[in-house]
C-alpha cells in the first residue's frame, strides 16, 4: 500500500470499486455540497469533486473535499492544469493533505473557451502527465517538482482519466501507457456508451499489461433525457453516443426516459464487469446524484465492502 | 502584266464569313496577307452569332473574336465586302478571275452611323441585325458587328421617300443597284457552311405545328441575353417557364425516311448536353432535362467528362432510344413523347412542356451552285470533296475549304481547318517580307521633364457626338484645364485631314500630349497612337475619351447632361495622361526559323508547309526513323495505301533543303521568349550536346497506342487489338478469309474511370476493319459489342453499311463488360444481350480489342516540365483555347498538332498540322516581336520578396531572383496588372495603368472642395 | 435646394465591362449620365486603393464591373477584385459609410443591355443613399464657416 | 516572421483624437509580407482615415511614410526630418517597431495600429498560422518537429487530451489537433516509439519566466 486511501484499499482488498461525482456549487453554499454527498454516502467508495468543471467557476475541489472530509467521507481531489502553476499546485496538494485528503485525479482541464471566463488566460505550466509525475515525485522521493525536499511529503494515491474514444484511437492505449509511466495508480475513463469500442481499447491495454499497472474504473453516465443524450453526442468533444442509444432513448416515452437511461446505464456496467481488467466503475451522474443508489443496487454493487 | 495586277494577285478569296472564314481571314492578315472576305449577308458572323453559349467552355467566344476583325492593322489586310456572292471564276490557281455580284443595301456605308434613325421609324424595311433570328430584339449582337451599318430591304419598304428624308447622315441610296466586280486573286477559301435542317418537314416530331416544340438552335436562341426573350426561359405557347425540357437527338439525321439524311452532323450531341447542362446552371431543380438519344457522340477532346458532368453532376437524364413521335398533350400545351427503350415494356408515354429537336446540318443550294460555278466536286452527300491526306484541298487547284461545308463539325474543327487552309491558301502567295515595327518613323521626342502640354482634339463625328454634345462648349471648357495649350473641334477625328491636323500642331505647339475626344479606344486608340509617333511623341502619350460609345449614343435625349459628362471625361483623359509618361514597348529580332519535335505524320506535314514556304526547320525526332504512330497503320477508312503516303511524306522531308532532320534526339533545356528560343538536345547514342536557336515551336509528339492487360490480350494467340488486325488483313489475307466468326469489343481502355476519354478513331476503324473482313469472307460472323457508336460525320456510312452486310451489334454497359475465356484455339466471349436481357455466350475465331490511343505521359510530362507547358489530365497537350486558339498553347510561340493533342485520324492530325503552320507563319510574319508596353515593372527597392505576386499572377510569371527582388519577365507578362494590385509592398506598378494616371483620372472627375 | 446628382465611378474591365458599355452605345441605350467609366485591363486591376481614394475624393458610388464568373481574361482577375470589394465594403462600415456605395458586378462584353440596366439601378440607389457623408461632411463645415464670416 | 493584423478603425480613430498632424509609418518587413503593414495598408489606412475625419467636417494632414523595417534605429532615424511636423505617429508596424521608434522619439505620442499576433508560416496565399511560441527551449526535436507549445490549445507536451477528435482540436472543427499531426508524423518517420517517452515538466524560464529576454552577441556587440 502506498497510502491511506480508502480506494487504494478497495482495489487492493480484490474488490470492484465504485466512485461516483459531486460537482460542487456556483457559490459559497456548503450545504449544497453536503445535500449532494448525503445522497452517495454508502453507495460509492469515493466521490469526486470536480475541479472548475467545464472551465465554469465553482466552489475550489480542495474546499468542497474539505466538507466531504469533515461528513467522514472520502473525496477524491481533482485538479486541472488550466488553472495554476505548478506552485499553485504544488501547494494544494500539501494543504489537501493536511486535512487527510488522500486521493486525486490528474486532469488538463476543458479549454477555457467553453466556460463562463473565455477570455481568461490557460496556464498549462504542466500538463496532465507532468501533473502526475510531480504528485508522484512528491510522495515518493518527498521531493517538489523543482527538486527541494518536502517536510512530511503528501501520500496521494494518484488518479487520472483517459478517453478511449477520443482520436487518433490507436493512440489511447499509448497515452495510457505515458501515464502509467509517468506514475498513476487508478483510471477513470470518459463516459462508456460505446462499449465495443471500449473493448477494443481494453484488448489493446491488457495487450501491453497495463490493466496489471493501474486499476482501470470505467466511466458511466445514465442519461435523463433523448435531448441529453442527442447533446452529448453531437455536442460534448470526445463524446462517442452510438446512434442505438440515441434510438432506444427517442423510442421512450418522454416521463420514461429517465428510467430507461437508468436501465441503459446498469445494463452497460453489467456488461462492462464481465470485460478483463476492469477494477471499478466510476459513476458519473451530475445533477442527478439521486440515481446512483439505484445503479449501484440493481449493478449487484451493493453494499459496499468496508475497508 | 501590270504592278497593279501583281499586287491583287496577293490576296486571297475567302468565301463566307462565319467563324471559320473570319478565322481564315485573321489567320492570312496576321501573317500580313491580302484577303477579300465576301459574304452573301449584311454582315458577318455566320451561324455563331445566334449562339447563346458554345461547348465545351459554355462561354460567349464571338464576343471577343469579332472586335479583332477591326483592330487596326488586321483591318488593313482584309477587304470585306457584304451583301456579295460570287458568280463566276476563270484561271488557274496563283492566278484567278473572279466576278461577283454585290446586292444593293441601299445605304452608304461611308455615311451611315448605325444611328438607328430608320430603323426606329421604318422597322419593316430596315435589316438592322441580319444574320440574326427574326424574333431577336433590334439589337447587335456584339458590339463590332461588322460592317456596322444597316441594310435596306427595298422591297418591303412602302414609302422610300420617308425613309430617305428621316436619315441625318443622307446615308439611305434609294437607286442603289445591283453591282459586278472582276478582280484577280491568287487562291480561294469556301467557307460557306451549311445550314440546319428544317424539321417542319417531318410529320412526326409537330415542328411548326406545336409551337412547345423547337430546334436546338431556337432554344439558343431563348435562352440567350439578346434574344427575343431578353434570356428569360419561357416556352412559346404562352411564355410560362417550363418544367420538364426534353431533346430530341438526331432530328432528320441518321435516319431512312424521306426527309433523313443518313450521316450523322457531329455536334448535336454536344450541343444538347451543353443546352441542358445550361438550364440546369440556371435552373437548378427548377427544370427536369431528358436527353433522347441513340448513341451519345462525345468523341472530341475532353468531351466524354462533360457528358459525365452532365449526366453525374447537373443530373441531365438520358434515355436511350428513337422516340416515335411527339403529340399533343390536351388540354393545355403540353407534349407527349411517346417512346420504346431497349428495356422492353412496350411504348412508355411522357409528358413534356417542351421538346428540343436536335438538327443538324444540311448542304445549301446555294453551295451547291457555287461548287458547280467554282468546277469543284461535291461528295455524295453534297458536301466537299476532299482527299484523305490533303483534308481541305479541293479537286480544283488554288480552292480549299474549311468549316462546315467540307463536313459537319464543331467550332472547334472549324477553327482548325480555317487556319489550314489559310495555310494552304497562302501557298499561291508570294512569301511577304515581315513589317517592322517602326518603318519611316521619325526619331521620338524625349520629353521627360518637360510640363505636360497638352492638346486637347474633340470630335463631332458628323452627329453622332455632335448630336448630342454642345463639342463647342466642351471645347472651350477644355482649354480651362490644367496643362493644356490648345483646345480644338475635330471633326472627323479619324479622317485623314483631322489626323493630319493633330500632327501639325503636336509640331507647331510643341505639345507633349494629346487628349482625343472621340469613339470607344478599343476600336480608335491604336490609329491615335499611330498618328502623334508619326508626329515624334511617343505613342503612349495620346488619352482618348469615349464621349461617342459612352456618351452621346447613350445619352442623346438629354444634351445637357451629355454635354457636362464630355467636360469630365475630357477633364478625366488630361488629368489621367498628364500623369502618364513614354513607354517603351519592347522589341526583340524575330528569329524565323522554327522547331518541330517528333516525326510523325502531323510533325512532317507541318515541317514540309513552313519549309516549301521558304521557312528554315529543324525536324527533331526521338526515335532514329520518321514515320511515328503511323508507321503501325496500313490502311484508312477511305482504303488508302497508308504506307505508300507515308514513304512518300518521310524521302520528301529528308529531301526538302530547308528542313533538317534530327533523329535520337531528346530534349534537356530550353529558354528564351516567342521569337527567340533556345532549346538544348542530346544527340544520338553518344548523346552530344546541341543546343538550337528558333522562333517558334511545334509540339507534334504523338501518342501510343494502347495495348492493354486485357480479355487476353498477348496471352491467347486468338486475341489481338484492331491495329494487329490491320496488319494481318494486309499481309495475311489467305489466313484470314478462313476465319468463320470474330468478335470485336469497343472501348478497351477507354471510357473508364481511369481513362474517361473516348478515343476517337475506334470506332471508325473497327468499321474499316469488319467491311475489309467482309470482303475477304462474305459469310464471316461479326459481332460488334460497343457501348455507343461513335462513327461521326460521314463514316455513320461504313456504319450502316457494316449492319447491311451482316454484322452483329450488340450494346454493352460499362458495368458489365463482355468476359472472354480461351477455349482451346478459339475465343469465349460472354455478354449480355440488352433486348433479350439474358447472357449470350459466343465462341470466336478471333476476339478483335478497340483500344484506342494513349496519351505518351511520360514524354509530355517531360517535356511539359521543360516548356512549362499545360496538359490534360490524361496527359495530352493542352491548348490555349479550346476554340478560340485551338492549335496555340498557353506558352506564347508553341503549337500543337497532331496526337499530342488529344486521340485523331491521320487526316485530322493532317489538318492541325497545317494549321499550326498557318499560325506559326503568322507569328513568324513580322520581323520584330513586340511585347507591348502593358507590361508589370518591380521596383526592387521596395520589394518585400513577400511572394504576394508569385502567386497572385494567373501565369506564374514573376519570381524572386537572386538580387533578392521579385523579377517580372516582360516577355511572359500578360499585362492584367493582378499582381500590381495584390502587392503589399507597392512595388509594382503596370505601365499605362499605373497608380499616378488612374488616381489622377479620379482627380480630374471629383473636384475636392477646398 | 439643388436636387442631388450622384457621382458614380466605374472601373471597367477592358475586355468584358468596358466593351459591354460600348455595347450600351451601340444599341443605344440610355443610362444616367452620372456613371463616369475608367477603363482598367482587367478588373483584378482595381486597387483596394483605388476604391478608397475614389470615396474620398468625393464620389457618391463606385462600381467595380469585371467579366462574368470564370469568363475572365486573365483567369481570375475578376474573383480576385469580388474579394477585394468586400474588405473594402468592410472598411466602409467601420467608418459609418454605407458599404453599398461600393458594389462588384460583371457582365460579358454582349451584355450592353446588363450594362445599362445596372448603371441605372446602381445610380438610383446611390441616389437614394444620398451623397457620400466623406463630402457631405465637408461641405457642411465649409458652409457653416460661411455663416460663420457672413456673420 | 511576426504576423500582425490591422486594428478596428474606431480604436485607431479614437487614439488620433483631435490630432491633425499625423506621420503614418508602415515597415518593409513582416508586416507588409501578412499583408497588415505595408504600402499598400499604410495608403489605405490613410484614406480611411481621412475620409472619417472629413465625414467629421475637417481634413487630416497625413504623412505616410513605410520603414524598411520599423525594428531597427538607423531605418528609423529617416523619420527624423518629419517628426516635428506630425503632432502624432501611428506605427502599422509590430510591437518591436513601434517601441523602437519610441526609443528615439521620446517627445512624441505613438499609436499603434495593427495588434501584432504571432509567428507564424504562410500556409498559402492570405493565410498565417502560428508555428512558435519563441520559448526560448525547442523541443521539436523531440516532436516530430512539430510544435505542441505553440500549436495545441492547452500546450499540452504529452498530448493529446481526451478533446481530439477526428484530427481537430476540442476548440474548434477549424483547428487541427497538433497531437495527432505530429502522432501522424512519427508514424510516417517509424519513431512512433518515440511518443510514450514522458516529455519533463518544461522549464519556463528560458520564456516568459525568466522576465524580458535580451540575445547579446559579444563579438557583434
Amino acid at each position: 500500500m502506498k497510502t491511506e486511501s480508502t480506494l487504494e484499499k478497495v482495489f487492493n482488498a480484490g474488490h470492484i470499486a465504485v466512485t461516483g461525482e459531486c460537482g460542487p456549487p456556483r457559490g459559497a453554499l456548503p450545504d449544497k455540497v453536503r445535500e449532494k454527498a448525503e445522497l452517495l454516502r454508502g453507495y460509492v467508495d469515493s466521490v469526486n469533486i470536480t475541479d472548475n468543471q467545464t472551465a465554469m467557476v465553482r466552489m475550489s475541489s480542495f474546499a468542497a473535499s474539505l466538507i466531504l472530509k469533515q461528513m467522514d467521507m472520502q473525496p477524491v481531489l481533482q485538479m486541472v492544469c488550466r488553472d495554476r502553476n505548478r506552485l499553485g499546485m504544488q501547494s494544494e496538494i500539501i494543504g489537501a493533505y493536511s486535512h487527510g485528503i488522500n486521493t486525486m485525479l490528474c486532469l488538463s482541464g476543458d479549454h477555457c473557451k467553453f466556460g463562463d471566463h473565455p477570455m481568461a488566460k490557460g496556464v498549462y505550466d504542466l500538463d496532465s502527465v507532468q501533473l502526475i509525475q510531480t504528485v508522484r515525485k512528491m510522495r515518493d522521493e518527498g521531493k517538489f517538482q523543482g527538486g527541494a525536499d518536502i517536510l512530511n511529503a503528501p501520500k496521494m494515491f494518484i488518479g487520472a482519466a483517459a478517453n478511449p474514444f477520443a482520436d487518433p484511437f490507436e493512440l489511447r492505449v499509448a497515452r495510457l501507457a505515458k501515464k502509467v509511466r509517468a506514475g498513476v495508480d487508478f483510471i477513470q475513463t470518459q463516459c462508456i456508451f460505446n462499449i465495443d469500442k471500449f473493448e477494443t481499447w481494453m484488448k489493446g491495454v491488457r495487450e501491453r499489461g497495463l490493466d496489471k499497472e493501474v486499476y482501470i474504473m470505467a466511466g458511466v453516465t445514465p442519461i435523463k433525457s433523448v435531448g441529453a443524450a442527442r447533446y452529448m453526442k453531437n455536442r460534448v468533444p470526445g463524446m462517442d453516443v452510438p446512434d442505438h442509444i440515441v434510438e432506444r432513448m427517442a423510442k421512450t416515452p418522454k416521463d420514461k426516459q429517465a428510467q430507461e437511461g437508468i436501465d441503459i446505464c446498469v445494463e452497460s456496467i453489467q456488461r462492462i464487469l464481465s470485460i478483463e481488467g476492469v477494477a471499478g466503475i466510476h459513476i458519473m451522474a451530475i445533477e442527478w446524484e439521486s440515481a446512483v443508489p439505484e445503479i449501484v443496487k440493481r449493478s449487484g454493487l451493493y453494499p459496499r465492502p468496508q475497508v | 502584266m501590270t504592278d497593279q495586277t501583281t499586287d491583287q494577285n496577293k490576296t486571297v478569296l475567302v468565301i463566307g464569313g462565319g467563324v471559320g472564314g473570319i478565322k481564315a481571314a485573321m489567320d492570312l492578315s496576321e501573317a500580313s496577307q491580302n484577303v477579300l472576305l465576301i459574304d452573301k449577308a449584311a454582315a458577318i458572323g455566320g451561324l455563331m452569332t445566334q449562339l447563346d453559349r458554345t461547348f465545351p467552355t459554355n462561354n460567349c467566344d464571338l464576343c471577343t473574336i469579332s472586335p479583332r476583325l477591326s483592330a487596326g492593322s488586321r483591318q488593313q489586310h482584309i477587304e470585306l465586302l457584304p451583301l456579295t456572292q460570287l458568280t463566276g471564276l476563270s484561271g488557274e490557281a496563283g492566278n484567278f478571275t473572279i466576278t461577283m455580284t454585290s446586292a444593293p443595301r441601299y445605304i452608304d456605308l461611308e455615311k451611315c452611323t448605325a444611328c438607328g434613325e430608320c430603323h426606329k421609324k421604318y422597322p419593316e424595311c430596315v435589316r438592322f441585325n441580319p444574320g440574326l433570328d427574326h424574333r431577336a430584339p433590334t439589337c447587335m449582337r456584339y458590339p463590332q458587328a461588322t460592317p456596322q451599318a444597316f441594310s435596306i430591304d427595298m422591297a418591303a419598304c412602302k414609302d422610300v421617300d420617308g425613309l430617305v428624308k428621316v436619315c441625318p447622315a443622307n446615308a439611305i441610296l434609294r437607286d442603289d443597284t445591283e453591282k459586278q466586280h472582276t478582280r484577280t486573286v491568287s487562291s480561294v477559301i469556301l467557307a460557306t457552311g451549311a445550314e440546319l435542317f428544317d424539321p417542319g418537314k417531318l410529320d412526326h416530331l409537330g415542328h411548326g405545328r406545336y409551337p412547345n416544340v423547337v430546334t436546338g438552335l431556337e432554344y439558343e436562341r431563348i435562352m440567350s441575353a439578346s434574344g427575343p426573350t431578353l434570356g428569360q426561359l419561357v416556352r412559346p405557347s404562352d411564355g410560362k417557364q417550363p418544367t420538364r425540357v426534353a431533346w430530341i437527338q438526331c432530328a432528320g439525321s441518321r435516319g431512312i425516311n424521306r426527309e433523313d439524311v443518313s450521316y450523322c452532323s457531329s455536334v448535336c450531341c454536344m450541343y444538347a448536353l451543353k443546352e441542358a447542362i445550361v438550364t440546369k446552371e440556371r435552373f437548378q431543380d427548377d427544370i427536369e432535362t431528358t436527353i433522347f438519344y441513340m448513341d451519345m457522340r462525345t468523341f472530341g477532346k475532353d468531351y466524354e467528362a462533360y457528358y459525365q458532368r452532365a449526366k453525374d453532376q447537373y443530373g441531365v437524364r438520358m434515355v436511350r432510344c428513337r422516340p416515335h413521335s411527339i403529340i399533343p398533350d390536351q388540354p393545355g400545351d403540353d407534349l407527349a413523347i411517346s417512346y420504346a427503350t431497349d428495356a422492353g415494356a412496350g411504348l412508355t408515354t411522357e409528358k413534356f412542356d417542351m421538346v428540343v429537336l436536335s438538327t443538324g446540318f444540311r448542304p445549301t443550294a446555294a453551295a451547291t451552285q457555287l461548287a458547280a460555278t467554282l468546277g469543284i466536286e461535291l461528295n455524295p452527300h453534297h458536301f466537299a470533296k476532299t482527299q484523305s491526306f490533303q483534308p481541305v484541298t479541293t479537286n480544283k487547284p488554288g480552292i480549299y475549304v474549311c468549316g462546315v461545308f467540307e463536313s459537319p463539325k464543331d467550332i472547334p474543327e472549324t477553327m482548325v481547318q480555317a487556319s489550314a487552309a489559310a495555310c494552304m491558301a497562302s501557298k499561291h502567295l508570294p512569301r511577304t517580307n515581315g513589317a517592322t515595327e517602326s518603318d519611316d518613323l521619325p526619331p521620338e521626342r524625349d520629353v521627360t521633364g518637360e510640363e505636360p502640354r497638352i492638346g486637347v482634339f474633340v470630335c463631332d463625328c458628323g452627329q453622332n457626338i455632335g448630336g448630342a454634345i454642345d463639342v463647342q462648349s466642351v471645347v472651350a471648357e477644355a482649354a480651362k484645364y490644367p496643362n493644356v495649350v490648345l483646345s480644338e473641334m475635330s471633326g472627323h477625328g479619324c479622317g485623314k485631314e483631322a489626323l493630319e491636323r493633330i500632327q501639325q500642331m503636336v509640331v507647331e505647339k510643341n505639345l507633349n500630349r494629346v487628349v482625343i475626344g472621340a469613339c470607344s479606344p478599343r476600336t480608335h486608340e491604336e490609329l491615335f497612337q499611330q498618328t502623334i509617333r508619326q508626329a515624334g511623341l511617343n505613342k503612349y502619350l495620346v488619352a482618348v475619351a469615349n464621349i461617342r460609345d459612352q456618351n452621346a449614343w447613350v445619352h442623346a435625349g438629354a444634351p445637357e447632361l451629355a454635354t457636362a459628362k464630355a467636360k469630365k471625361q475630357i477633364r478625366m483623359a488630361v488629368f489621367g495622361v498628364a500623369e502618364s509618361g513614354p513607354l517603351k514597348e519592347y522589341l526583340l529580332p524575330m528569329n524565323k526559323e522554327i522547331l518541330v519535335l517528333g516525326g510523325g505524320v502531323a510533325g512532317m506535314n507541318s515541317a514540309l508547309e513552313l519549309a516549301d514556304r521558304g521557312f528554315k526547320v529543324f525536324l527533331a525526332e526521338r526515335n532514329g526513323r520518321l514515320g511515328g504512330l503511323t508507321a503501325l497503320v496500313r490502311r484508312n477508312l477511305e482504303g488508302d495505301d497508308v504506307q505508300a503516303f507515308l514513304t512518300q511524306l518521310v524521302d520528301r522531308t529528308n529531301a526538302h533543303e530547308n528542313i533538317e532532320v534530327i533523329t535520337n534526339a531528346i530534349v534537356v533545356d530550353h529558354q528564351g521568349m516567342p521569337g527567340k528560343f533556345t532549346t538544348g538536345f542530346q544527340i544520338g547514342p553518344r548523346m552530344y550536346y546541341r543546343a538550337i536557336e528558333h522562333g517558334a515551336t511545334v509540339m507534334a509528339t504523338g501518342a501510343l497506342a494502347r495495348r492493354p492487360n486485357q480479355y487476353l490480350l498477348d496471352r491467347h494467340k486468338a486475341v489481338m487489338t484492331q491495329l494487329d488486325l490491320d496488319s494481318l488483313l494486309e499481309d495475311q489475307s489467305a489466313q484470314v478469309s478462313e476465319w468463320q466468326s470474330l468478335v470485336m469489343i469497343q472501348c478497351v481502355g477507354s471510357r473508364t474511370a481511369d481513362n474517361p476519354n473516348c478515343s476517337r478513331i475506334c470506332c471508325q476503324t473497327a468499321m474499316k476493319n469488319a467491311l475489309r473482313l467482309l470482303d475477304l469472307n462474305p459469310d464471316m460472323r461479326i459481332f460488334v459489342l460497343y457501348r455507343d457508336m461513335r462513327t461521326f460525320g460521314f463514316s455513320e456510312d461504313a456504319y450502316i453499311e457494316a449492319r447491311r452486310r451482316g454484322v452483329i451489334f450488340v450494346r454493352y454497359e460499362s458495368e458489365t463488360p463482355p468476359q472472354a475465356e480461351a477455349a482451346g484455339a478459339q475465343v469465349a466471349v460472354r455478354f449480355t444481350d440488352p433486348i433479350l436481357g439474358r447472357p449470350v455466350e459466343v465462341t470466336a475465331d478471333r476476339l478483335v480489342l478497340s483500344t484506342g490511343l494513349m496519351a505518351d505521359d511520360e514524354t509530355t510530362e517531360d517535356l511539359a516540365a521543360i516548356f512549362h507547358l499545360n496538359r490534360t489530365e490524361d496527359g495530352y497537350f493542352l491548348e490555349e483555347h479550346v476554340k478560340l486558339k485551338p492549335v496555340d498553347m498557353s506558352v506564347p510561340g508553341f503549337f500543337v498538332a497532331g496526337t499530342a493533342h488529344s486521340p485523331r485520324t491521320i487526316r485530322d492530325s493532317i489538318t492541325q498540322a497545317q494549321a499550326v503552320a498557318a499560325r506559326v507563319q503568322a507569328l513568324l510574319a513580322r520581323n520584330t516581336i513586340n511585347l507591348g508596353a502593358t507590361v508589370a515593372r518591380v521596383d526592387a527597392t521596395k520589394c518585400a520578396t513577400c511572394l504576394a505576386c508569385v502567386r497572385a499572377c494567373p501565369y506564374q510569371v514573376p519570381f524572386i531572383n537572386e538580387d533578392r527582388s521579385s523579377e517580372i519577365d516582360p516577355a511572359k507578362c500578360h499585362g492584367c496588372g493582378i499582381c500590381a494590385a495584390e502587392c503589399p509592398a507597392k512595388a509594382i506598378q503596370l505601365s499605362r495603368f499605373e497608380d499616378e494616371p488612374i488616381l489622377a483620372q479620379l482627380e480630374g472627375l471629383l473636384e475636392r472642395i477646398a | 435646394m439643388q436636387t442631388f446628382e450622384p457621382v458614380i465611378v466605374a472601373f471597367c474591365c477592358h475586355y468584358c465591362a468596358y466593351t459591354a458599355a460600348d455595347m450600351a452605345g451601340s444599341m443605344r441605350l440610355s443610362y444616367p449620365a452620372n456613371v463616369k467609366i475608367v477603363r482598367v485591363p482587367c478588373s483584378g486591376k482595381v486597387d483596394t486603393i483605388h476604391m478608397m481614394k475614389a470615396l474620398e475624393k468625393g464620389a457618391d458610388g463606385v462600381l467595380v464591373a469585371g467579366c462574368l464568373d470564370g469568363d475572365c481574361h486573365f483567369k481570375n482577375g475578376n474573383t480576385k477584385a469580388v474579394r477585394r470589394v468586400a474588405l473594402v465594403q468592410e472598411t466602409l462600415k467601420e467608418l459609418g459609410i454605407e458599404p453599398e456605395r461600393l458594389s462588384m458586378v460583371t457582365m460579358s462584353a454582349g451584355m450592353g443591355t446588363r450594362f445599362a440596366q445596372i448603371a441605372t439601378d446602381f445610380t438610383e440607389e446611390i441616389r437614394k443613399l444620398g451623397p457620400n457623408p466623406v463630402c457631405a461632411g465637408i461641405e457642411a463645415k465649409a458652409a457653416a464657416g460661411a455663416v460663420a464670416k457672413a456673420n | 516572421m511576426i504576423t500582425a493584423e490591422r486594428k478596428p478603425l474606431a480604436e485607431i480613430i479614437d487614439c488620433i483624437g483631435e490630432n491633425r498632424r499625423i506621420l503614418l509609418v508602415g515597415c518593409n518587413e513582416c508586416v507588409t509580407v501578412c499583408a497588415a503593414g505595408g504600402r499598400k495598408e499604410v495608403a489605405t489606412l490613410a484614406s480611411a482615415l481621412q475620409m472619417n475625419s472629413m465625414r467629421h467636417g475637417k481634413t487630416l494632414d497625413i504623412r505616410e511614410m513605410t520603414l524598411e523595417r520599423q525594428c531597427d534605429p538607423e531605418y528609423v532615424e529617416q523619420l527624423a526630418p518629419f517628426i516635428d511636423q506630425a503632432d502624432v505617429i501611428v506605427s502599422m508596424a509590430c510591437g518591436c517597431g513601434v517601441q523602437e521608434v519610441v526609443r528615439r522619439f521620446r517627445n512624441k505620442r505613438i499609436y499603434p495600429a495593427v495588434n501584432t499576433k504571432f509567428m507564424g508560416a504562410s500556409e498559402g496565399p492570405g493565410v498565417w498560422a502560428e508555428r512558435c511560441h519563441g520559448c526560448g527551449n525547442c523541443l521539436l526535436g523531440l516532436t516530430g518537429g512539430i510544435c505542441p507549445i505553440a500549436r495545441c490549445s492547452k500546450s499540452l507536451m504529452n498530448g493529446p487530451c481526451g478533446g481530439s477528435s477526428k484530427g481537430k482540436c476540442e476548440i474548434g472543427s477549424d483547428v487541427d489537433c497538433v497531437w495527432q499531426l505530429i502522432w501522424d508524423r512519427l508514424k510516417e518517420l517509424g519513431i512512433e516509439d518515440q511518443y510514450e517517452n514522458v516529455i519533463m515538466a518544461k522549464d519556463w524560464s528560458t520564456e516568459r519566466g525568466g522576465g524580458p529576454r535580451k540575445i547579446v552577441r559579444e563579438d557583434l556587440a
